[in-house]
């Protein structure tokens, strides 16, 4: 087992006849032949991926026809919380929203609907999950990562490319790589993948790539201090980017110092974490 | 969107929250004759989204007639910390015997929004929350429910607050939250919200910003999203649906996602320069995207250099590749490009790029890094 | 409270779903004008709050000049279930080929609203959710969150709906929701929804139910409230809180709870007569409101005699017996009056009516209903 | 044990200055002494009761100081449901709501937020608990009962009190009398509350008392059916009243043709229920 998502996942794409959630069909599919349905409202009955794919309605009635058990979603920002609450209502266990762009106040009605729920999701605006070598839900380019036992999670998408593509080139595997969204408001946290990642027997170490803003480095830094075990790295980008002109004082009030590079690297580093400068020097400083 | 002062306490306003009598002023002489209207003592507050504006010298005391253009003459001159004053708030001055200060934001980690008061607001309400914090209570609200009275009972009992203003307190805090739930905000505060000697509160300044992401569905905006300080260039690239934010540096970047962006600038900064902008153009760009990308990149006269940090996932290295294609020839500066392409159809890319022996190619991001900052080295050598 | 059709659709417009054009006339003139504004043919209809209207003749198609003012006079002149007829909505006639039903109201024990749609709506309506279920889909919607459009997407697909149809469903079920949930509504339904030969969605007739405990946070019906059709004698009851109904007995009843009260008027049958009214004054009623309740229900000439029977718990016995007392020595009619006082304060209430000999005493309930039915025959013979 | 209130209860009032407050609270306290605190904003630090029972803003402060575990809410329909939300988020076990006029919509976010609590609402529009000698929530007056065996369950008020005192006076005594509340929704059903007094074994036998409109009598039927071994009686009230003239047609699509005196009379008879046909005569049917 890996986290999250392995080779029996049935992978069902919300908004699979549009432009890109088809193309990202044909990609999942490709590599590993685990996308059973796509909803698309009005082509109930259709197929895709030459008669390989049945296309629903619904995502209750893909369900009820296919077993998903994991929904990719591919919709227009103002249509993802509706597509995201759909899925949760036909109680499907994981949930990996690509989509960008989604309102706050929208994200906010979905965190306090999964809090009850038995669903579990990702994003959104993540690159989604890849497995090397046995799954993928999501735009992570397949050929970037080999299968091996280094869990990697980002609120990244091209940066944990980058990182993921050093380890390659350098030999070194990955065992699930996550994205868990670039949003403020995010379905899983840095602290759930970590616990994830330290329970998970085929994961031996774990890389981090964080940014600026917010204070989940800094909770994922207090986790990894009481919690995990397994050797920790990370990168935390945007050491150089200018502080936004901070308007308000709530934030201030709220969050007091955290949020800045300097901050996450601090906690990180109190936590042991070993701490890399730029992508690829994650491939200089691993061992294994 | 980070709202004006003005233009939040219309809302306030709107929502029934006191505020004092104003007008907006875009000249010395409109300001005089607001403050005709009003009567004196007036205060002109510069209409800037900077905070600290009171220690810049944005906000004045005017007590008559006779020195209301030269005050404001002397702020419409200056710069708050490097923005132009376009307009000031022209507003009665309100006399006051005690500061609160009443907000809410999101909070990120808990997924709920915050309700926050103090019975010490004022411009030092960030210096309280860290050295008294017990003069701050603060409660989530669910935000599914929303903000419930016992809430705002709940803080104004622990600070002590006087009982007589529990009940106004109670209907600002309710019009602040139909104001954060109806329009998509992210923050709303009211600092200070004083107590008058009548033992009213009234709303002296206010700060709003509202989710970029919701704006499509926020008509109040659309129309004001124009007013909001920018530079011309930034308006150029919100056009084209860029993430362009102008810095100091000489290292023009363009990169797709925000974070391989940030990474990017880290590493020319390791490299031993700066960037001279932010630049995400997002997910899946089309060649047009990158066209436009590139031209407003080279406008910027700062710019010795250009990194262009490409790797594919949703964008497709080719299409990046066309829309650079589409500007090299036409290039009036002879600038060093360096360009990495990495991912979907990097190869496809590469060949369109074939054609311009001028541009510089590199493996690693860190290797871009260093091949920008010696080009830019010898550009402005 | 119940809105008239006419109230329906002024709300319906307000949020975008679409309804004929249509003009409200209180006299077959004024519907004559209308008429000619919107052309012909149109629809006569009587705003009555009754179902059935079309089958009792309160719908009528008129196809030109000619005949409009006779039609108009003949709905005037008509009762539509025994209610008269004071205004017609006259209404442009629309063609179409289908008829929907869309619906919104709250499910009691699941505490949620439930969306109903149906592809085969209609007056049939409830005959077809006898008959033929399967043309009825419905679903809970989450209060907290509000309709979101993957629960109408699926009701239509379930309907076998066509596709073309479902963005204009979902938009006016989202406002229909947006309706249900800020005015407070427990019940909206449009019924026929039809499809024109335009193949777009239109409302052809509108009911919505107002909650009477949030009247008071909704300012629009504080004022459309008195237009509701109610006896004169009930909104007199209305102005002191009464909750009273007026029927077709001669026993007239003053209780206080509304179970207690539908008890006494069932003892009332069962002693061999029939209530005349229905009248609960409440928990906790004063003098005022009492002398209020007994001066309503001695009004109504069909009354030979009173039950008053009070079971003493928030309501103290001695006031509601100082209120008995002050309409006593004023009674014009001397009618037989039961009073049965028991629970708070019942000796002080029994010392207080002891001067009033002409009152009839009894211990049990079932005994008081006996004795006002006995008391009411000897009045009547 | 009798269910939901007893000797043990620690009483918090809401809106204990108030007029309607204040009067039971006395008549409360002077039944069995568990009135422990109240609420009213602004009067914390005050006390009532000639010094008996302490007064505090908040039902948080009030929990902390006494340990309450119970609380009766005395304070004006627009603010009762506010009232109630204090309660459920200060984890009060069991709330009494007797305000009644509470806008539906107020409601349905109530009942909302206690699927997710631990807090139990009886009530709103209810006249309260009473475990006779024991102690009494509410404003069921004490005089109207004796201690035994009878459990009794109402959506009624005054119309309990007519059917708990002719069981006084035919000697009969109660275990525990709730009164469910008489608007469309509340917190607790019919179907728990016999749940419950199925289980208790102070109980022995079973009055519940209905009225027109709603399904919650059909619904107890069904459950006295399938899981009630006690005696259940019953009486339906409204037999007599005029159908309200129905609006719309949802109501009836939703509740089918539940509601009417008759449906509710005939499932309590197929559920082998003794139904009495006025107040008092469950004097004369009752088996002791």
């Amino acid at each position: 087992m890996t986290i999250l998502l392995n080779e029996n996942a049935r992978i069902l794409v919300q908004g699979i006849t549009g432009r890109e959630g088809l193309y990202h069909s044909e990609r999942m599919y490709a590599y590993a032949k685990n996308v059973v349905a796509g909803t698309s409202p009005g082509h109930g009955g259709e197929w895709v991926l030459d008669y390989k794919v049945p296309v629903f309605d619904t995502v209750r009635d893909a369900k009820e026809s296919t077993q998903a058990d994991t929904s990719v979603i591919f919709v227009p920002a103002f249509h993802a919380a509706d597509a995201i609450m759909e899925s949760i209502e036909a109680e499907i266990g994981l949930i990996v929203c690509i989509s960008e762009g989604i309102p706050i106040k929208d994200m906010l009605k979905v965190r306090a609907l999964l809090e009850h729920s038995e669903s579990r999701l990702i994003g959104p605006n993540s690159p989604g999950i890849l497995t090397p070598g046995k799954a993928k839900a999501g735009i992570i380019p397949g050929s970037i990562a080999l299968p091996g036992k280094v869990g990697v999670v980002s609120r990244s998408g091209t940066l944990t490319y980058e990182v993921v593509q050093a380890l390659k080139k350098a030999g070194v595997g990955v065992s699930t790589c996550v994205g868990i969204g670039g949003d403020p408001i995010v379905g899983t946290s840095f602290v759930e993948c970590l616990d994830l990642f330290e329970s998970d027997p085929h994961t031996d170490q774990i890389v981090l790539i964080g940014e600026i803003g917010g204070n989940e480095e800094e909770l994922a830094a207090d986790f990894i201090l009481n919690h995990v075990t397994k050797p920790v790295y990370a990168y935390i980008a945007g050491r150089t980017a200018p502080e936004n002109r901070r308007m308000g004082h709530a934030g201030a009030i709220i969050e007091g110092k955290t949020g800045s590079a300097r901050s996450k690297i601090e906690s990180l580093l109190r936590a042991g974490v070993q701490l890399f400068s730029y992508p690829e020097e994650i491939a200089e400083i691993i061992r294994i | 969107m980070k709202l004006h002062e003005y233009q939040a306490k219309l809302f306030f306003s709107r929502e029934g929250i006191p505020v004092p009598k104003s007008g907006l002023a875009n000249t010395p002489i409109e300001a005089r004759q607001i403050a005709a209207e009003i009567g004196y003592p007036v205060v002109l507050k510069a209409q800037v989204l900077s905070g600290g504006r009171g220690k810049a010298g944005g906000i004045r005391l005017v007590r008559g007639d006779a020195e209301i253009e030269t005050t404001a003459n002397l702020i419409f001159n200056s710069e708050i910390r490097g923005i132009p004053v376009h307009r000031l708030l022209v507003e009665k001055a309100i006399e006051f015997s005690q500061e609160f200060y009443l907000g809410i934001v999101n909070d990120r980690s808990l997924a709920k929004p915050i309700l926050i008061l103090s019975s010490s607001g004022g411009i030092e309400i960030e210096e309280i929350a860290l050295t008294a914090p017990e003069h701050i209570e603060k409660k989530p609200i669910n935000p599914l429910i929303g903000l419930q009275n016992y809430t705002v009972r709940a803080l104004a009992s622990k600070l002590g607050i006087d009982y007589s203003l529990w009940k106004p307190l109670q209907q600002i805090a309710a019009s602040l939250w139909r104001l954060f739930d109806q329009l998509d905000a992210t923050l709303i505060e009211i600092n200070p919200l004083v107590v008058t000697p009548e033992k009213t509160l009234m709303a002296l300044d206010g700060k709003m910003t509202i989710d970029d992401n919701a704006i499509f569905r926020q008509k109040d905006f659309l129309e004001v999203s124009d007013q909001t300080a920018e530079t011309p260039t930034e308006q150029e690239a919100k056009k084209f649906s860029l993430n362009y934010i102008q810095l100091n540096g000489n290292i023009g970047c363009m990169v797709n996602g925000a974070g391989l962006a940030m990474a990017t600038m880290d590493c020319i900064q390791q490299a031993g320069s700066e960037p001279a902008n932010f630049l995400d153009i997002g997910g899946g760009a089309t060649a047009d995207k990158v066209t436009a990308a590139l031209s407003i990149i080279i406008k910027d006269p700062k710019v010795t250099a250009v990194l262009i940090n490409i790797f594919g996932g949703i964008t497709r290295c080719d299409e990046v590749a066309r829309g650079l294609a589409a500007v090299l020839p036409e290039m009036r500066r002879a600038l060093p490009i360096v360009v990495r392409l990495e991912g979907t159809n990097a190869e496809e890319g590469k060949k369109i790029l074939e054609p311009y022996p001028q541009l510089l190619q590199a493996d690693t991001l860190m290797a871009a890094a260093e091949i920008a900052v010696r080009a830019s080295k010898q550009v402005a050598s």
